[in-house]
């Protein structure tokens, strides 16, 4: 018999594809938009950017500014760059993130499995706190780690972070243990496991996306946080950001953009290898949390 | 002991200076400082500050604009009592203006250390920019409005005015000691006394910040030393700033004189305002921090550290006693209209925060609003002065 | 054979409660604790301390009298309403096209997600300067010879709100397009092919079926995004720092500047009680359906 | 010696009563079956035996140990879920060895105890394979070693084959009853909604529906003598024809649906003896016979038939009697047309005659 | 007239080849079933069929017309699936109305359909109801409903009624029969695993097998003379015996495994006669019948009954025959117990035997 045969013929350029792939470049073009700027900028000598197109390639390029912004910039008397807060922000993050991770996803497995009565009220009350902007709280709770007897240490900072990230850390873990077959809860209740030992045993191995999400969330917001970071601590542990908003904010003539830039890139490179290191796992882990709502 | 400091000083002229005041604290007593700057000027500074002070875990010492800003922090026993301290040294002797002093005192004592004047009586002129223009530099306020749309043939913004809230408000002060004159001022701000603030002096000074506000037009930029920035680069005819812009000319490598002219006074009433900062110690019960923040405190009032600081500052001495050599042709201009006493009280001094705050948002709008009219603005510059305590 | 009563409720699953600790203090201690204070000194005339010193509606009364309080409440309803609407159809088009079986989705993916990890300091500060009408966009394309061409965001106070938006919706899609995307992927497969079938059109399938079975995807979207809203306040202060003038404030930058910079915390405390409430009307019965309900599954 | 018993059970889920006034005794060692419609209740009850649910009123005996407010572990039970419920990081050695390690017992003990469990179950070439690499079988008995090894005297199972496809089901069903018999003392209580598994397996099933045990019995009473309609309807497939019409007392009892009498003389009436009044009279497709076997039979008659399913081994008919569906089973050898008219005969004394109105069994 | 013909027809997914040359043809108004173990490719064919997914190679032709390159939606065709996929928050009428509506067919024309479908499916009064308030019977009729509404020549049914229980199984099927009948020139394919769906409802039956068709033909000839072994053990329930022997050609053929002989003059062999050979014996339970009825057959023997297993009507009886699995039915009322010895006896007639090496019948 005559006609078509086989595998529809598709066009590479069909109005389809074009349209498709025409729109998704674009919009790539407006997210890329600024870090190419930010990149280009960084590698161009002062006297270049004032020349005026922040598009245009460097026509010389220089790693003065990455070296400046890393090691020599100047904030006050001090002038060893973002470098001062590397380790500051090293510091603060690891030990926020775990302790933050931990405790909310204890809360959601406890509200996905072993509800009590009243639980449902803590949860809303939280779900209302992760609306209430950060500022309103900052007295509130100096005043909380003051008679703590906690302000101004690590400790005291790393709850502040904790306390911030439970409302929506909370919620995603919520909705991810939710979405773990309840029989499995139950077999392993009937094998003898408690609280901890199902957390431990059952839930925690099974939910690796889930906390690589929470991870990623919690090391981009602690990383960036510049507010806590300087109210609770002092100079001596102030993190990069700090820096970064002082070589950002202290203008000395001329805004040396290059250097802005490359300490801007520099800042975020941690949560963007964070980032790009578990990409996948990220996507796959929102699902679970996300879509049961 | 190691002793925090926490300041905003941090531009190129601002950060010089501090350096000053470390290099002398830790050669002549053998304490640390160690350096606690916050960019971002005092309004991202301050409250990281009094948080810090409030949580019970205060730096060494800070820096703060001495006027209302600290009364509350100085009644709830935060800050440390420094009367012992001046009495032995006798600062009331030798700093000058003793308003100076006088704003650190509450109910007699003494809590902080005035360590410079800063003035924001002035005018600073680009010569290059009227040059282009084709117009001579201006030797006060009237000359520069006419001059204004020459430099605006040549390209020029007349005027430089930054975003920042407080340039506004610093701005329409200048003018109204300027044009009205200092009475008005501390009748207005001192008194809060609404018929004067409602009465045709200030509908004078209103209709004159009009003016600014159409010389102002196209400066696009945030903070006040790139706005600075625009006049050392020829870019603007002039600004309205403190005396701690000379700092970035300076920086700039710009001589006054030749490069630029300042005009105290707007040219139309030479005074010097005595706005300045101020350094508070707040309460420790660690006797080693005790013991160097009175080592600071003395540091900084000594006659060698006050010169090397304002030169680099670009502001005056706290005391009279001092020889600035140094100093250069604006800053002389300043120190002889100190040295004949025309001094007024700085705005800080007479006004909450609050109020300023006020004075800052009405004045933002306005200059960058060309709806608001000058009677409209007015009104509710009555308003607030209505409202201030 | 012996009756057993029925043992103390406050001790079965203790460890679960234990574990709840750290939530319910928060909750109580940090946010209804924080928040009743908050509301008290509200009612005083705390200046840069809070001090019970109270002088009943005053604060309200000078906050509803404000124009940069009725100003920032404009902006915040501008902002939100377009933040909303845009993120969730940006996020939503964009996974829409990403769900089409593309070649290298996963690059799209990342280069939409990354402006995520990157700080609200240095979303404002870029986007600031790619908008500044001086070097920015305006000036390259006058450079191309298209002279009359303005494009000023940042220094128009008309449409300033709009510039902070750009910058907003760009840090903040990529998420919510993962989000979308988890989402359709989640969509059973047959549903489309009964679609397909029935000769519906794919924007037809999208709108009247896809869309309504997402529902709870949207929801946490939705939390997302509108935490986001209100907390605005990095973004403003990066940009524009409120202006030009104070056409771009915003009520989280109100409540940081009464309470830090005019040093008056009790107008801080009633711009924040105000903002509040209104979250409160908003998200309390919605959580409480939405959360407070019998366990859905199981 | 009763094993598990369950007094005056009430489970409400806030204001939905799911379970009321539950009473069961079960005795040591034997095979229980819940069988029931989705939602009468059937793993709640199980739920509210292993412990996972806090009942709100009642009591529940495990062998004779008042365990109503004991933890699941401490009751002596092993539980197997319909969608297995394997620990999916853990390999099947992990999986069986969870329960035991959480109880403290000696690894010795443990390895020996899988060993016997492995074996009985044929799964030791499995030990160390991960849950995602077997097939649904081999995972079901996976789960049902998990319960195994724990040496419990009451197994519970709720659907434990129900994911499986049929042949898979068959073979496990036999295996499970093997198991059973292997196990000398242990109680299974057992849930599912395949008759076939219920009637297999079950010393006794008992039969739920909205939360209640409507008839508890071995497999051939509750399928010959249903003690009502609901009963006799749901068990059996193809379902029992049922056949509205009155019962008429005069001499002996007759059974009238229109032109259509019954006589019911070999009919055991419970209770009392038959009161007229109207009826339902339900015949089992399986009990309804053709031609030459009709022929011998008390009842005969003719029926038209209307569609023909063949089945494999049979053939389903389905034709009327007097209006009302009536379905029978051929040999699957037997040619049937559709429109053909069939001699067809059935014994009433192996019928079950309802009360219209209650029910219940007359 | 062939309503469906598929020729040829490839489909890889990637590099994994899942259907190969496969070909077909359907007559108008047949009802064909595809049967098959999991993932043999199936709901592959059918979604080929329906133009949802691309085919690799061959073509498909509807009523005669080559719809190779066709959109599914102007193939003609109605698909029915598993999950329903009926659009959750639309009523049940939007969902029947909704493809009509896009297809721009008049607001009347569209009525009617509805009304039509609906009394066809007894969905009347669920019109206004959202899928979430129906049952599961009352959705799997919707989704038909949405299929019939458009007026097509060719329905695709893939595995529509596996989600249900059994009761709820055995209606529908019988219903989908009914509207079969009643829409005289529509062509039914028909996706399933279950046997007894297959048997009663088709025509004619296609047995996959990884991507493959292996038999073809009615439901009578799958089950009395399935083509090889693999049929043979996947049609039937319980499954067929099958015992390992040789097969001796000396004048009469025999079947010999171990002690046991069997005759099978009465035996149809397929091609060219018997072939000595080892070979694999198989027959069905439902045709090993017991005493009075054994004796009248051409093979007997005695068994050990290992297994009982009742399943109400029928009892399912497991035993050895020469260390051979042997499964037998007798009747329900029978009484058997374990350990009993049995006279079985069958007619070869009935057995079906395959090659052991090709696995294809002889
Ligand atoms: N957590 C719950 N909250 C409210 N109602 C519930 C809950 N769990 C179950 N139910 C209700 O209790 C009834 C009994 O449920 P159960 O799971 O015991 O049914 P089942 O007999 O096991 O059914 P199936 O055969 O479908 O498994 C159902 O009507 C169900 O809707
Ligand atoms: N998108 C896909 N990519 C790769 N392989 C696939 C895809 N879809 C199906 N397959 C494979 O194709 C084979 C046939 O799948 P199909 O869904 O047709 O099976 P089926 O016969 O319908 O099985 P079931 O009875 O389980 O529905 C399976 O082995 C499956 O793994
Ligand atoms: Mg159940
Ligand atoms: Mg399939």
């Amino acid at each position: 018999m005559v006609g078509p045969r086989g595998a529809r013929p598709r066009r590479m350029l069909s109005r389809r594809n074009i349209f498709l792939y025409g729109t998704l470049i674009v919009v790539a073009v407006y997210y890329l938009l600024p870090l190419y700027v930010m990149i280009v900028t960084s590698v161009k000598g002062m006297p270049e950017i004032r020349m005026g197109n922040i598009f245009a390639p460097p026509v010389e390029i220089t790693f003065e500014p990455w070296v400046k912004a890393w090691a020599t910039a100047c904030t006050g008397l001090n002038c060893d760059g973002l470098s001062r807060g590397f380790w500051n922000s090293v510091r603060i993050t690891i030990p926020s993130v775990l302790l933050s991770i931990a405790i909310a996803s204890l809360n959601g497995y406890a509200l996905a499995h072993w509800r009590f009565k009243g639980a449902n009220t803590f949860f809303t009350i939280l779900i209302v706190g992760a609306f209430i902007p950060y500022q309103v709280m900052l007295y509130p709770l100096v005043i909380i780690l003051r008679e703590m007897g906690i302000y101004g240490t690590l400790t005291g900072l790393v709850l502040v972070h904790t306390i911030f990230g439970m409302p929506i850390l909370t919620l995603l873990f919520r909705n991810y243990f939710t979405s773990v077959p309840e029989e499995l809860f139950k077999a392993a209740r009937v094998d003898g496991a408690g609280f901890w030992a199902i957390y431990f045993k059952i839930m925690l191995p099974m939910s690796l996306p889930i906390f690589v999400v929470a991870m990623i969330i919690q090391v981009t917001g602690i990383w960036n946080d510049f507010l806590f970071g300087v109210v609770y601590t002092k100079p001596d542990t102030y993190p990069m950001t700090v820096q970064l908003n002082n070589i950002v904010n202290s203008v000395q003539g001329v805004k040396e953009y290059n250097v802005n830039m490359a300490a801007t890139i520099i800042t975020g490179l941690v949560p963007l290898i964070v980032y790009f290191a578990s990409g996948k796992l990220f996507v796959r882990g929102i699902a679970a949390g996300a879509v049961k709502g | 002991a190691e002793i925090e400091v926490t300041h905003w000083w941090t531009s190129g002229g601002e950060a010089a200076a501090v350096a000053e005041f470390a290099k002398a604290f830790e050669e002549k007593t053998g304490h640390t400082w160690v350096d606690g700057a916050i960019a971002g000027g005092g309004n991202t500074a301050r409250p990281i500050m009094v948080s810090r002070i409030t949580g019970g875990d205060p730096m060494g010492a800070t820096q703060f604009n001495h006027g209302r800003q600290t009364e509350e922090l100085i009644e709830a026993g935060l800050m440390r009592d420094l009367t012992e301290l001046a009495e032995k040294e006798g600062w009331r002797d030798f700093i000058r203006p003793t308003s100076l002093l006088d704003s650190c005192t509450v109910d007699g004592r003494i809590y902080c250390v005035p360590v410079n004047i800063h003035s924001w009586q002035w005018l600073w002129l680009s010569n290059k920019a009227f040059e282009d223009a084709g117009v001579p530099v201006p030797t006060n306020w009237d000359e520069f409005v006419a001059a204004a749309p020459a430099l605006r043939a040549a390209g020029k913004i007349p005027l430089a005015l930054g975003g920042q809230p407080w340039q506004s408000s610093g701005l329409f002060n200048v003018l109204m000691v300027a044009l009205a004159g200092p009475d008005v001022l501390v009748k207005v701000y001192g008194d809060k006394d609404t018929e004067v603030a409602a009465g045709p002096e200030i509908a004078r000074v209103f209709k004159a910040a009009e003016d600014a506000r159409e010389m102002t037009q196209g400066s696009n930029v945030q903070d006040w030393n790139q706005a600075t920035n625009l006049v050392i680069t020829d870019q603007a005819g002039g600004q309205i700033m403190g005396d701690w812009a000379q700092g970035e000319f300076q920086v700039a490598g710009e001589v006054a004189g030749e490069d630029y002219t300042c005009l105290p006074g707007l040219g139309e009433n030479e005074i010097i305002s005595t706005d300045g900062d101020a350094f508070y110690f707040p309460v420790t019960d660690d006797p080693e921090v005790q013991e160097a923040q009175l080592a600071l405190a003395s540091t900084m009032l000594q006659p060698d550290v006050q010169v090397a600081f304002n030169l680099k500052k670009g502001s005056l001495p706290v005391r009279g006693d001092v020889d600035l050599q140094a100093a250069n042709d604006c800053m002389r201009k300043g120190l002889e209209i100190l040295a004949e006493g025309k001094t007024m009280p700085a705005v800080n001094q007479l006004n909450t925060e609050d109020t300023n705050n006020q004075l800052n948002d009405l004045f933002v709008e306005f200059f960058n609003d060309t709806s608001i009219t000058a009677e409209e603005a007015q009104k509710r510059f009555v308003d607030i002065v209505a409202q201030a305590d | 054979m012996p009756a057993h009563a029925r043992p103390n409720q406050l001790f079965r699953n203790l460890s679960a409660k234990i574990a709840s600790i750290p939530m319910i203090l928060t909750a109580l201690v940090v946010f209804v604790g924080g928040t009743g204070w908050t509301i008290v000194y509200s009612f005083t005339n705390s200046k840069l301390l809070p001090r019970l010193n109270f002088v009943g509606l005053d604060q309200y009364d000078r906050l509803w009298s404000t124009s940069k309080w009725i100003i920032s409440l404009q902006n915040l309803l501008i902002y939100g309403v377009c933040m909303l609407v845009l993120s969730l159809v940006i996020g939503f088009v964009l996974a829409a096209l990403l769900d089409q079986k593309i070649r290298f989705e996963n690059t799209f993916r990342t280069i939409f997600l990354y402006p995520f990890a990157l700080s609200f300091i240095v979303t404002g500060l870029v986007w600031q300067w790619i908008l500044n009408p001086d070097f920015g966009i305006q000036s390259i394309v006058r450079g191309l010879g298209w002279e009359s061409f303005n494009f000023d965001p940042l220094y128009n106070a008309d449409i300033v709100i709009f510039g902070i938006l750009i910058a907003g919706l760009w840090q903040s899609s990529g998420l919510i397009m993962c989000i979308m995307l988890a989402g359709l992927r989640g969509i059973d497969e047959e549903i489309w092919k009964a679609a397909r079938i029935d000769g519906i059109p794919t924007w037809k399938t999208y709108l009247f079926i896809v869309i309504p079975m997402m529902r709870p995807v949207f929801i946490t979207a939705l939390v997302l995004i509108s935490t986001g809203i209100v907390r605005v306040y990095d973004l403003v202060v990066a940009q524009t720092g409120g202006g030009p003038g104070i056409a771009s404030e915003v009520p989280a930058k109100y409540v940081y500047d009464s309470m830090f910079l005019a040093q008056n915390l009790g107008q801080g405390f009633a711009a924040s009680t105000m903002m509040l409430l209104a979250v409160i009307i908003v998200i309390v019965p919605w959580a409480y359906l939405e959360f407070g309900g019998r366990k859905r599954h199981g | 010696m009763a094993s598990v018993s369950v007094k005056n059970l009430d489970l409400n889920f806030g204001d939905v009563k799911v379970l009321q006034n539950l009473n069961l005794d079960i005795r040591q060692g034997e095979f229980l079956v819940l069988l029931g419609s989705s939602g009468c209740g059937k793993s709640t009850l199980l739920n509210c035996i292993a412990g996972l649910l806090d009942i709100t009123d009642g009591q529940i005996f495990i062998n004779d140990r008042n365990v109503t407010w004991e933890q699941p572990k401490d009751r002596g039970i092993g539980m197997v879920f319909q969608s297995y419920a394997l620990y999916p990081q853990m390999t099947v050695e992990g999986n069986l060895s969870f329960g035991l390690k959480n109880a403290g017992v000696p690894k010795e003990e443990i390895k020996k105890r899988i060993e016997r469990a492995a074996a009985l179950l044929h799964i030791e070439p499995l030990l160390k394979r991960k849950p995602a690499q077997l097939s649904g079988g081999q995972r079901q008995r996976v789960a049902i070693g998990r319960a195994l090894v724990r040496d419990v005297d009451v197994f519970l199972f709720d659907e434990p084959l129900s994911n499986l496809d049929a042949k898979l089901r068959a073979e496990l069903r036999v295996e499970i009853k093997r198991l059973h018999q292997q196990l000398e003392n242990t109680t299974m209580i057992y849930v599912t909604h395949d008759q076939i598994e219920a009637m297999t397996l079950a010393d006794r099933i008992a039969i739920m529906r909205a939360g209640a045990i409507q008839q508890l019995a071995d497999p051939a009473t509750i399928y010959n003598r249903p003690v009502n309609k609901y009963v006799a309807g749901f068990i059996g497939s193809p379902s029992i024809n049922f056949i509205d019409g009155t019962l008429e007392v005069n001499s002996d009892p007759v059974f009238r649906a229109g032109e259509t009498a019954i006589e019911l003389s070999g009919y055991a009436f419970s209770g009392n003896g038959p009161k007229p009044g109207p009826v339902s009279f339900g015949i089992r497709p399986e009990h309804i016979f053709t031609d030459k076997v009709a022929a011998d039979l008390p009842f005969q008659c003719e029926v038209e038939v209307e569609v023909v399913e063949p089945m494999g081994a049979d053939t389903l008919v389905w034709s009327r009697l007097d209006g009302h569906e009536l379905r029978f089973r051929v040999d699957g050898q037997t040619p049937v047309k559709e429109g053909e008219r069939m001699k067809i005969g059935f014994d009433p004394a192996r019928a079950s005659i309802f009360d219209a109105e209650t029910e219940m069994r007359v």
